[in-house]
């Protein structure tokens, strides 16, 4: 009988419109405003930079050693080496970055300059609902704008936060021990030979 | 008290009347009568865009506008609001008089048919004695529309379009009129009151409506598969069929010029509706013997709101026919099946009433109605097929 | 045999009609028309509305991607890959990855090719749902099988979303195995999207499969016949909708495929009905290779431990990689020289090669078959223009 | 003479002076159109509803749409600048004042003109399917007989064009 699939599909659709009204499964919108979707922990937008204590600038983890700029795909970030070094969170005397800018225009989220980083400087932000009525300041990014807390990467990524602050505990505990263990060995030194305790190195700068 | 309820617009219109001198009366009387056909219909234009807006979104499983006030209901004062500022552009080849006039004469003939259409009881504009003939006559005037409208855009598309759809206008004026014409036959009349008086009737608690007839009911189907095609609606919407010629005859139309097409078209959807109504579906006239207390111009809208709600439901579950399948739908199968309607309502007319009667001119149309389907079937060969796998 | 739009070729169209050429009206579809899947145009010369002639025009959407693609390093090309073919991002990563395996001959761990078939199979799920919706789209069925696509659609963005942190651009596959393993959970919650998806496909059968309407406007519709389908390259679903047994899962056996029980579905007829049949088979035989696949995985290293990720250099040579994406045979051919950018890099889009026969579908028919069969063809306009 | 009927008199005059006049094919027959709505319009206000309906329905519906279409067929492309008169002016205007005065002779010397209007019979559409299924049976049998055949050769001979055309 002619007629018979267009009554079929009649069904269907008839089903669809009541469906939506009873069951969530079928009605799967999410107003986006109101109601907002959990968040999701390996979701990515665009990058920022970890640093760890209070000062933004004193405890940022990035070292300027520049692979993320050179790895970068579409090459949207720019570093300027700096000419002197400062001490890291942990105290070391390190380079760091005299400019880093990032501009999200250009990034496309692909998450390889996190990838490339040896210092787990560099990790993806999960802030979504980003907008700017400027269009060429505001989308360059500085490196005070790129600066977020670790207490921040923490809460936005808790597996892999803690994975990488488990990772900083070990490294630290092992060059305190290092660092103790040179001491020991300085004072024993010392003890022996005082006079040739001048030219041995300090602990913990020989990484 | 349902009586003055029933007649509280008549009764308004006179007490109004009383207040003007004798001779300017007459201006007053249809004044008071046509404005509120001006209102009315474009509110429930608005409405009906709501409507579909919000019932194809639950169709489709989404919410539908629902930004704009309570459920989105001020959705169609903001649509007004964006038509009425946005530019309004002219293409420079145009012909400025006739893209101009297009629309205008589209509304304005879409609103003439609404002067024969009986909203209520006594609640007609005008009582013609060819009241169909002339709801039929006014309009073949949007086909005029549409052409002016695809021709004066100088625009390839919307020549398609205007061609599309004057040969479909075209077309399915022929089965529209047959079909409405085995109504015509059984009332005796042209004229639309004559037509719903004849339905008014109870049986029980059961109306005379021509929809339970055998030949109502075909004649009911035809007429609407021909009003969806006369008023451009999907499956039928090859005029405008956006995935292929766009917006067909408008595509050079935009701000308030754009909305006043759509505003023809909904109203030319509400006249064949009504006409609809008021041939097969009892116009005013309540659905049950005991339902009369209810006002007869709310049953009235009430079936124009079901039928809308059905034109939503196909609009939302059909994909579009093409050019020749649609012209092959209207002179293969319905232009035949109307003519076989005709002539079953004659013999339901001289046969004596009873159960042979319903038997014998229901085995008339049905028999015959799927016969030809399946013959179609067979002879465009298509069919649902089985499929092999690669071993 | 394909026509070139030469004139040439012109004389044997014509006795389709007795017009003159003045009587002709060409139009041009797109690059600004709803149903060309992107900024594609087609100058089609219409008869009435019979198509005479028919030109595409590509190019609008060019990204230069081979060329950049010859100065990035190996992994820098993998993002850019998933934004060949927009729909299906983690079937590009794939073909990629295979081609680049190929070259430096890189051994992948077991569990990383049950990841990589999981989530290459959920890829073509929801690209075959949502190729059906649009070309229901293109006959004008305002949108509600598209509707209810892209609700299914949505529950398998989320599992990649959640697996690798992006909807459509997922830069899922690394060099020996896969960027990151299943979060926790994630088994579970897409082994309920594909115990969920068979009552969506009946759904969608009741809508579409019987529809009278449907089967008139594609049933006979623009017919490829088995010969033009292997003359021209043709591949994947289009292929196979007019008979040809063709599927690289079966033929290069590449991956894991063999261990599943999967089967090919033919075409008979080659018309549109066909290719949209062939693919609602298809998302059939992919459930069938998902519950497998979920139920087998074996626990392990998701990478190649030997693979590293910066200073990627793999010998001189060349290698074709190819998969059978959801549109077809998507190939990446490489030359290295050594370094670390390839000296070479092309790619084989099957969107490209399944558009040349656009034509010969074409002619003599109605304009708005002309949609349809474009539909059919399963088209990224990102992959064709590259 | 009402005032209606000179507004529809003027409307139907200038539509079809416009039609002569203008240079534009398509507009000609937009404003033939509005003459034959004029037209149209003055029976219905002589209240021949059924002549009146059945004029806007064949020609505005019908005749219209078939000279629009024919026009949209063959679109020819428009006379880069016409001249504003004819070379035969001279032969034309005799021409028509020749056909006025034979029309202008014609009318006053009828019945109608010279005994004044005979009483207006009121003839209803009922009236009017009664005349033609009584006393003019056998004519519209004919004539429908005659248009059938119209139709059926038509169809037959678009058939077959196609058919040469496949």
């Amino acid at each position: 009988m002619v007629g018979e699939g267009i009554l079929k599909g009649l069904v269907e659709t008839a089903r669809n419109f009541f469906g939506s009204y009873v069951g969530k499964d079928r009605l799967t919108t999410v107003q986006y405003p109101e109601e907002r979707l959990p968040q999701i922990e390996a979701a990515r937008s665009f990058p920022f930079l970890v640093y760890d204590g209070p000062d933004w600038d004193k405890g940022m983890r990035c070292v300027a050693c520049q692979i993320c700029e050179k790895e970068c795909p579409p090459k949207c970030i720019l570093i300027k080496k700096s000419a002197d070094k400062k001490p890291d969170a942990v105290g070391k005397p390190q380079f760091y970055p005299a400019v880093f800018n990032i501009d999200i225009s250009v990034c496309m989220s692909c998450q390889i300059c996190v990838e490339v980083c040896p210092f787990d400087a560099i990790k993806m932000d999960v802030d979504y609902d980003l907008s700017t009525d400027d269009r060429f300041g505001d989308l360059l990014l500085d490196k005070e704008r790129l600066a977020k807390s670790n207490e921040y990467y923490n809460a936005i990524h808790p597996t892999e936060a803690a994975a990488v602050d488990a990772h900083f505990a070990e490294e630290r505990a092992k060059a305190e021990a290092k660092a103790k263990a040179a001491t020991e060995a300085k004072a024993a030194a010392e003890a022996k030979v005082a006079p040739a305790a001048q030219e041995q190195p300090v602990g913990g700068e020989t990484q | 008290m349902t009586q003055a309820l029933d007649q509280i617009f008549v009764l308004t219109k006179q007490w109004l009347l009383g207040f003007v001198p004798a001779s300017a009366q007459p201006i007053c009387s249809a004044i008071l009568s046509v404005v509120p056909v001006l209102i009315g219909f474009p509110l429930l234009f608005a409405i009906t865009t709501w409507l579909e807006r919000k019932g194809l979104g639950r169709l489709q499983n989404r919410y539908g506008p629902n930004r704009t006030g309570p459920y989105g209901l001020f959705q169609p004062i903001a649509d007004a609001i964006k038509s009425l500022t946005k530019e309004d552009i002219v293409p420079l080849t145009a012909d400025h008089t006739v893209h101009f006039l297009a629309p205008v004469l589209l509304a304005a003939a879409s609103f003439l048919g609404y002067a024969v259409l009986p909203i209520g009881r006594n609640m007609v504009l005008v009582n013609m004695n060819a009241g169909v003939l002339y709801f039929f006559a006014v309009g073949s005037v949007v086909e005029l529309a549409v052409f002016m409208a695809g021709w004066s855009s100088r625009s390839k598309y919307s020549l398609l379009g205007a061609m599309r759809a004057i040969a479909q206008m075209i077309s399915y004026e022929v089965p529209l009129v047959l079909a409405s014409i085995v109504a015509i036959m059984q009332a005796g009349s042209l004229s639309t009151v004559a037509i719903v008086d004849k339905q008014a009737g109870y049986t029980g608690i059961w109306p005379h409506w021509f929809v339970f007839t055998p030949w109502g009911v075909v004649g009911f189907a035809l007429f609407m598969i021909a009003a969806t095609a006369e008023s451009n609606r999907s499956p039928f919407d090859l005029p405008e069929g956006e995935s292929e010629i766009i917006a067909g005859y408008y595509i050079e139309y935009s701000g308030f010029k754009f909305a006043l097409f759509f505003l023809g078209e909904y109203l030319g959807m509400f006249a064949t509706s009504g006409m609809a109504i008021t041939l097969f579906l009892g116009g005013w006239s309540a659905p049950f013997s005991f339902l009369t207390w209810i006002p007869s111009y709310v049953w009235f809208f009430a079936k124009l709101l079901a039928l809308i709600a059905g034109f939503i439901w196909i609009r939302g579950t059909l994909p579009r026919l093409r050019m020749d399948q649609l012209m092959s739908l209207a002179w293969e199968f319905i232009l035949p099946m109307a003519l076989l309607n005709m002539l079953d309502a004659g013999i339901w007319h001289f046969m004596p009433a009873g159960v042979l009667r319903w038997l014998v001119c229901t085995a008339i149309v049905a028999v015959p109605c799927v016969l030809l389907g399946q013959g179609l079937k067979r002879n465009k060969k298509f069919q649902v097929r089985t499929y092999q796998f690669a071993k | 045999m394909i026509t070139d739009a030469s004139p040439a070729a012109q004389p044997e169209l014509e006795p389709l009609s007795e017009t003159s050429e003045e009587q002709l009206l060409e139009i041009a579809m797109g690059p600004q028309h709803p149903s060309t899947h992107g900024v594609f145009r087609m100058n089609v010369v219409l008869d009435g509305e019979h198509v005479v002639r028919l030109k595409p025009v590509f190019g609008y959407l060019h990204r230069n991607h081979e060329k950049i693609a010859e100065s990035e390093t190996y992994l820098g090309s993998m993002p850019y890959t998933d934004r060949l073919d927009y729909m299906c991002p983690i079937t590009n990563n794939w073909a990629y990855a295979l081609a680049v395996e190929k070259l430096a001959g890189i051994q992948v761990p077991e569990r990383a090719e049950y990841l990589r078939v999981i989530v290459g199979e959920l890829t073509r799920l929801q690209n075959h749902a949502c190729l059906i919706g649009f070309l229901m789209q293109d006959m004008g069925s305002s949108g509600t099988p598209l509707m209810y696509a892209f609700r299914e659609r949505e529950k398998i963005l989320d599992l990649f979303e959640s697996l690798t942190g992006a909807r459509m651009m997922c830069n899922y596959m690394r060099f020996g195995g896969c960027r990151v393993d299943m979060p926790a959970g994630w088994l579970e919650q897409a082994q309920n999207v594909v115990r969920e998806f068979p009552r969506f496909l009946d759904e969608y059968e009741n809508l579409l499969v019987s529809n009278e309407i449907l089967m008139e406007r594609t049933q006979g519709v623009g017919v490829l016949s088995k010969e033009l389908a292997i003359n021209a390259g043709m591949s994947g679903p289009m292929a196979r909708a007019s008979g040809v047994n063709y599927d690289i899962r079966k033929v290069d056996k590449y991956s894991i495929y063999e261990r599943f029980a999967f089967r090919v579905p033919l075409g008979a007829h080659g018309d549109v009905y066909d290719r949209y049949m062939i693919r609602f088979l298809e998302m059939r035989e992919s459930l069938k290779i998902l519950n497998e696949a979920m139920r087998d995985i074996p626990a392990g290293p998701i990478v190649d431990p030997k693979m590293r990720i910066r200073g990627f250099r793999p010998k001189p040579g060349e290698a074709y990689g190819r998969i059978e994406s959801p549109k077809g045979e998507l190939g990446f051919y490489l030359i290295s020289n050594g370094s670390l950018n390839p000296y070479r890099y092309r790619v084989r889009p099957p969107s490209l090669i399944n558009l040349t026969v656009l034509e010969d579908l074409c002619i003599g028919q109605n304009v708005a078959d002309v949609v349809a069969i474009l539909g059919s063809v399963d088209i990224v306009l990102g992959e064709v223009d590259r | 003479m009402t005032v209606t009927f000179l507004i529809l008199a003027v409307i139907t005059v200038a539509g079809t002076a416009a039609a002569m006049g203008l240079r534009n094919a398509v507009h000609c027959v937009l404003a033939l159109t509005v003459g034959f709505a004029g037209v149209a319009a003055i029976y219905l206000q002589l209240d021949a509803q059924f002549v009146g309906l059945t004029q806007i329905m064949v020609y505005v519906g019908a005749v219209a749409i078939l000279a629009v279409f024919a026009i949209m067929m063959t679109h020819t492309p428009l006379p880069a600048k016409p001249p504003t008169y004819s070379s035969f002016w001279l032969l034309g205007s005799v021409v028509a004042a020749a056909v006025f005065a034979v029309l202008a002779w014609a009318i006053c010397s009828s019945a109608a003109s010279t005994q004044g209007l005979p009483p207006e019979p009121e003839v209803s559409v009922q009236q009017i399917g009664d005349a033609l299924m009584h006393q003019f049976v056998l004519p519209l049998e004919i004539m429908g007989l005659l248009l059938t055949a119209a139709l059926i050769g038509a169809v037959v001979i678009a058939m077959d064009r196609r058919e040469e055309t496949k």
